[in-house]
């Protein structure tokens, strides 16, 4: 049952966490991970090519839910770029104290600074708060889909999913900014 | 307008400028991009008025099928925009019904 | 249609073309009990694929060319009473020559013609020019037809079948006749697909298919498909008032006009050169013909060989680079003679011809309705019919 | 012109086709009328599903690029500004420079696509209305906006797919309206652009737009489960833009003219000819491929072209039966997975011709 996802595009909690792609609670403690947001049988598996420690498994029938082995994976992030379907994160909640790291696809323009501050934004698409750009990577391999990692507020680890840069970064006229 | 930086795409290379006429006034268009192109680079979108109600039209299709995007182009009507390439000292005109023959 | 087909009728009429259709409004019209029936849709024949021309410029003197003239009367009277607009013009026609000895040859034919009641006239290369300036300056004079023009055949259909409805036919597409029942020489129901009628008279008006349906009663008729081939441009500003006619499409094509009918069946294609300009103004553009049995594909030659002769007479086509957008192939209905076969049928009570209408069933429509209205209701036409007689080919 | 293999259309199917045949020696035409091959392809700028025998991961762009290159090393000539605008037995009409011409062909494939279906409200042919592949090929081709705030309806692939490009040109996407209670894409396709604010809006539809001379505002409504807009619910936006995303028709005139066999199938977007596991259709020698067999995507279009290359290829003596065979299965394993998911209808087609297989069989046989 997928509701929420189907009739408003917006997983809900309750239907993430039935998702073989999506890590334990015990796993998101221990560092790095990443959470596959793919809840649809799509004929699609790069995700499991990308992964270098084959934590990734979709299978033979490429349709099949990725699932996640935990314990292989390492959090470095090189199935986000893979996945056609942007709909790959890497969570980290042992940041520090306060704060986790996100990396999330961001594919626009213009590209984030390391240092930068901007809005984070929920599934649904709302500023829940602002975040701090620790490192931008786009190589070559990436294919044009940049990786931004942004240090969050921890409460809202499991919830922003996006970033735009505000309007005093002087930019960013192509994005909604509330509802 | 035209979108010169794109995330994927890239920034548009420079291309040589050609200058085409629209209902007198000269505007700029890059060689080799459809009227239909340079029209909507230049925030012109009502192309023609239709015969029976006078009604405005603008680009539907944008591949050739639709034949909404018509013009009166070099004094031929009934010209696709969005699939004729634009030329030098090309002479394009609003046009109004099936056109008029001169 | 919704609901069930009628059980019984007077009339039933098979073929849901202009003749069909007509023929269905005159009668109810007169208070007849009519069915009409087809076995696809209306107009789905030759009289949804034609150029909609109405004409009186080929007819010769007698019946052919009283019909044609009584039917443009029924024209003028049908687009003002009723609702459609039909898209009926006496806009006029110009039967061009491209040579002085076709003018010469149009002299006799002009003058029999206008004798029989008819008033063409013959006009010069100026007075041409002056009237359709978009014409070509090689033409030599042409035909002046003043009454002539086009309709909307589709319209025209349409038209007929819904005033039919309105005075109380009952109209059945996608029905088709599989038998006759005729009991004594006299027709007694007719058999469809959909059920049985029980019916007085039987109006045979389809068109290629006639002969399948007068062989349900053991007739031969002589009528086979000649296919002609029409291109459609792209809508254009007016560049033409009246239609269109080569001469040498008059002499080629044309029945019973110059015409040598022999000829022309032996010959395996004509092509001739007819523009007419719709009320959107899309040019019709006519067209090349064969004998190639029911075959209504279009070919690749048609093209090169339809715009060469347009072009002659159109050069103005060229200059705006005007578009085809559209081509179809379609039926003549023809016959030996190139006469209908219109009335009553010997030794069969109640079955009736309204076929083999050639390429002039659109203009003949009306009349053919009314005239044989008249038969059934009083059993005389005002116009004599006789010499269309289907025992006039033994 | 001569050629033992004509393609009408150098898209995804088309191309692929060309490859295929060329490479087993066929010699190959394939004709296009635009100015640019590759159809579709140059504007879609994501990233594919599938999986790398599919290229997966890469983009449309980049995947038109290989097979073009591809289709060019292998010898096939690309007549590009040439309309196939008739085909009449083994006689391609062709125009091209305001001349016509014959070309005469062995085999002939149809791969021409599809086009937009519309929809009609109060003031859909306001300039500023347009498809959303139109906007597509304006933003992502010609590289122009089409508009500043746009309206995008219908939630399917296309819709929230240029929803979301539209957004990467600049552009701000203010809701993408679905008249279905469910979003007819992907769901990753939805997500994408749900979190950067554009809401799905589903069970509403427009109701009109209006505006002087130009798109100025769209009306939407919620709809009741007969879908009529509930009064009351209706909600201005202030666009300059509406995106009609509502499907796509298959390009089938050139399959008719031919005489193809066709069936009604809504899934695939309509009339669809009838082809059997050679991609061949009821009419000998004429193959069809890619959205005009029904409306797919570029990844079953390529596999199906590929099919259909191979099939002329064998039919024209360039292949052994065997050799094709074990060609074609497996394509046909690498097309089965698309056949797997919840668009899988290809397979319902596949069902829905299988009474017409046996005769279907013969025909390619012969």
């Amino acid at each position: 049952m997928v509701e929420n996802l189907a009739s408003s595009g917006v997983i809900s909690k309750e239907e993430l966490s039935r998702l073989p792609g999506v890590p334990s609670q015990e796993r998101l403690k221990k560092g790095p991970v990443a959470v596959i947001e793919c809840a649809e049988q799509i004929p699609c598996n790069p995700c499991e090519t990308a992964c270098p420690k084959g934590a990734i498994q979709v299978g033979e029938d490429i349709n099949s839910l990725p699932v996640l082995d935990e314990a292989k994976c390492t959090g470095c992030g090189l199935c986000i770029p893979a996945c056609p379907g942007l709909a790959i994160f890497v969570v980290d909640v042992t940041f520090s104290e306060t704060e986790a790291l996100l990396q999330i696809p961001h594919e626009f323009l213009p590209l984030p600074q390391k240092g930068g501050i901007v809005n984070c934004l929920d599934r649904e698409g709302k500023v829940v708060s602002l975040g701090k750009i620790i490192k931008v990577v786009n190589p070559k391999s990436y294919d044009r889909t940049p990786v931004v990692t942004v240090a969050i507020p921890k409460e809202f680890a499991q919830d922003i999913r996006a970033i735009t840069q505000g309007e005093e970064n002087g930019n960013d006229s192509y994005l909604r900014k509330e509802r | 307008m035209r979108i010169i930086d794109h995330p994927i795409l890239g920034r548009i290379e420079p291309e040589r400028t050609i200058r085409i006429e629209v209902d007198g006034k000269m505007i700029e268009a890059l060689e080799g991009e459809p009227i239909a192109a340079a029209l909507v680079a230049n925030s012109m979108r009502l192309f023609r008025f239709t015969k029976k109600y006078n009604e405005p039209r603008g680009i539907f299709c944008a591949i050739g099928r639709c034949t909404d995007c018509v013009m009166v182009v070099n004094g031929i009507p009934n010209t696709r925009t969005c699939v004729t390439q634009v030329e030098e000292g090309m002479k394009i005109e609003t046009q109004y019904g099936s056109g008029s023959i001169r | 249609m919704l609901g069930k087909m009628a059980k019984e009728t007077e009339v039933v009429v098979v073929g849901g073309g202009i003749i069909g259709s007509a023929t269905a409004y005159y009668l109810a019209r007169a208070g007849k009990d009519v069915v009409l029936m087809e076995k696809n849709e209306l107009a789905s024949g030759s009289s949804g694929a034609n150029a909609g021309l109405t004409s009186t410029t080929w007819c010769p003197p007698g019946p052919l060319l009283q019909m044609s003239m009584a039917s443009l009367k029924e024209y003028d009277y049908f687009s003002q009473e009723l609702a459609w607009d039909i898209e009926f013009e006496r806009c006029g026609r110009f039967t061009v020559c491209e040579t002085e000895q076709q003018f010469e040859e149009m002299k006799p034919f002009v003058e029999v013609r206008n004798k029989g009641g008819n008033s063409l006239r013959l006009i010069d290369r100026n007075e041409l020019l002056e009237l359709e300036p978009n014409l070509s300056p090689s033409l030599f004079g042409a035909v002046f037809a003043p009454n002539d023009g086009h309709v909307n055949p589709l319209y025209a259909v349409y038209a007929f079948a819904d005033a039919a409805r309105e005075l109380g036919a009952k109209i059945y597409e996608y029905t088709e006749p599989v038998a006759i029942n005729a009991e004594h020489g006299c027709v007694k129901a007719i058999a469809t697909n959909k059920g049985e009628i029980k019916t007085k008279y039987i109006i045979n008006a389809c068109g290629i298919g006639a002969p399948v349906v007068s062989e349900m009663v053991g007739l031969k008729i002589p009528i086979i498909p000649n296919r002609e081939q029409m291109l459609v441009s792209e809508e254009m500003p007016p560049i033409l008032n009246r239609v269109i006619i080569n001469a040498g499409y008059m002499k080629d094509v044309q029945p019973t006009g110059l015409g040598d009918s022999a000829a022309r069946k032996k010959s395996t294609q004509t092509v001739g050169t007819v523009c007419n300009q719709t009320k959107k103004g899309n040019l019709l553009l006519v067209g090349v013909n064969d004998f190639v049995g029911e075959d209504e594909r279009t070919t690749f030659e048609s093209f090169p060989a339809i715009s060469e002769g347009i072009l002659r007479v159109l050069p103005i086509l060229r200059t705006y680079d005007v578009q085809i957008i559209r081509s179809f192939a379609k039926f003549y209905i023809y016959t030996p003679d190139q006469k209908p076969i219109l009335g009553k049928v010997d030794g069969l009570e109640g079955f009736i011809m309204a076929s083999g209408v050639n390429d002039y069933g659109i203009c003949f429509g009306p009349i053919i309705g009314k005239l044989l209205s008249d038969l059934i209701c009083i059993g005389e036409t005002t116009i004599p019919i006789d010499e269309f007689n289907l025992s006039r080919f033994g | 012109m001569e050629y033992e293999l004509a393609i009408v259309g150098a898209g995804p199917a088309g191309l692929s086709a060309s490859i295929e045949a060329a490479k087993a020696g066929v010699k190959v035409a394939v004709i296009d009328e635009n100015a640019k091959p590759g159809g579709q392809l140059f504007k879609q700028i994501h990233k594919f599903f599938g999986s790398k025998e599919h290229r997966a991961g890469v983009r449309g762009i980049d995947i038109g690029a290989q097979l073009l290159n591809e289709a060019k090393d292998s010898g096939v000539d690309i007549l590009l500004n040439t309309t196939v605008w008739g085909i009449f037995d083994n006689v391609l009409a062709v125009h091209s420079s305001n001349k016509i011409q014959r070309l005469e062909a062995q085999r002939i494939l149809i791969a021409t696509g599809a086009s937009e279906n519309t929809l009609a409200f109060p003031g859909w042919t306001l300039p500023g209305v347009l498809g959303a592949g139109a906007a597509q090929t304006m933003v992502n081709l010609h590289r122009v906006a089409i508009g500043d705030r746009v309206l995008m309806v219908g939630s399917g692939n296309v819709g929230l797919i240029v929803s979301y490009q539209l957004m990467q040109a600049g552009a701000e996407v203010v809701a993408v309206v679905e008249f279905l209670p469910q979003i007819g894409g992907y769901w990753v396709h939805a997500s994408k652009i749900t979190r950067l604010g554009i809401p799905i809006l589903t069970s509403h539809t427009i109701k009109e737009v209006t505006g002087d001379g130009k798109v100025e505002v769209a009306t939407v409504g919620k709809v009741d489960s007969n879908y009529q807009i509930v009064s009351g619910t209706e909600r201005n936006f202030d666009v300059d833009a509406v995106c009609i995303a509502v499907g796509l028709s298959p390009a089938a005139e050139l399959a008719w003219m031919c005489g193809c066999e066709f069936m009604y199938i809504p899934e695939l977007g309509g009339h669809v000819p009838v082809y059997n596991e050679d991609m061949e259709t009821t009419v000998p020698g004429v193959y069809v491929a890619g959205d005009v067999a029904g409306v797919e995507e570029a990844a079953t279009a390529m596999i199906d072209g590929a099919i259909a290359g191979l099939a002329a290829a064998e039919s024209l003596g360039y292949l052994d039966h065997n050799e094709y065979e074990d060609l074609k299965r497996g394509k046909r394993v690498s097309r089965e997975v698309f056949e797997l998911s919840r668009f899988r209808f290809r397979r319902m087609a596949k069902e829905r011709f299988a009474n017409k297989e046996g005769r279907l069989k013969q025909w390619s046989k012969t």
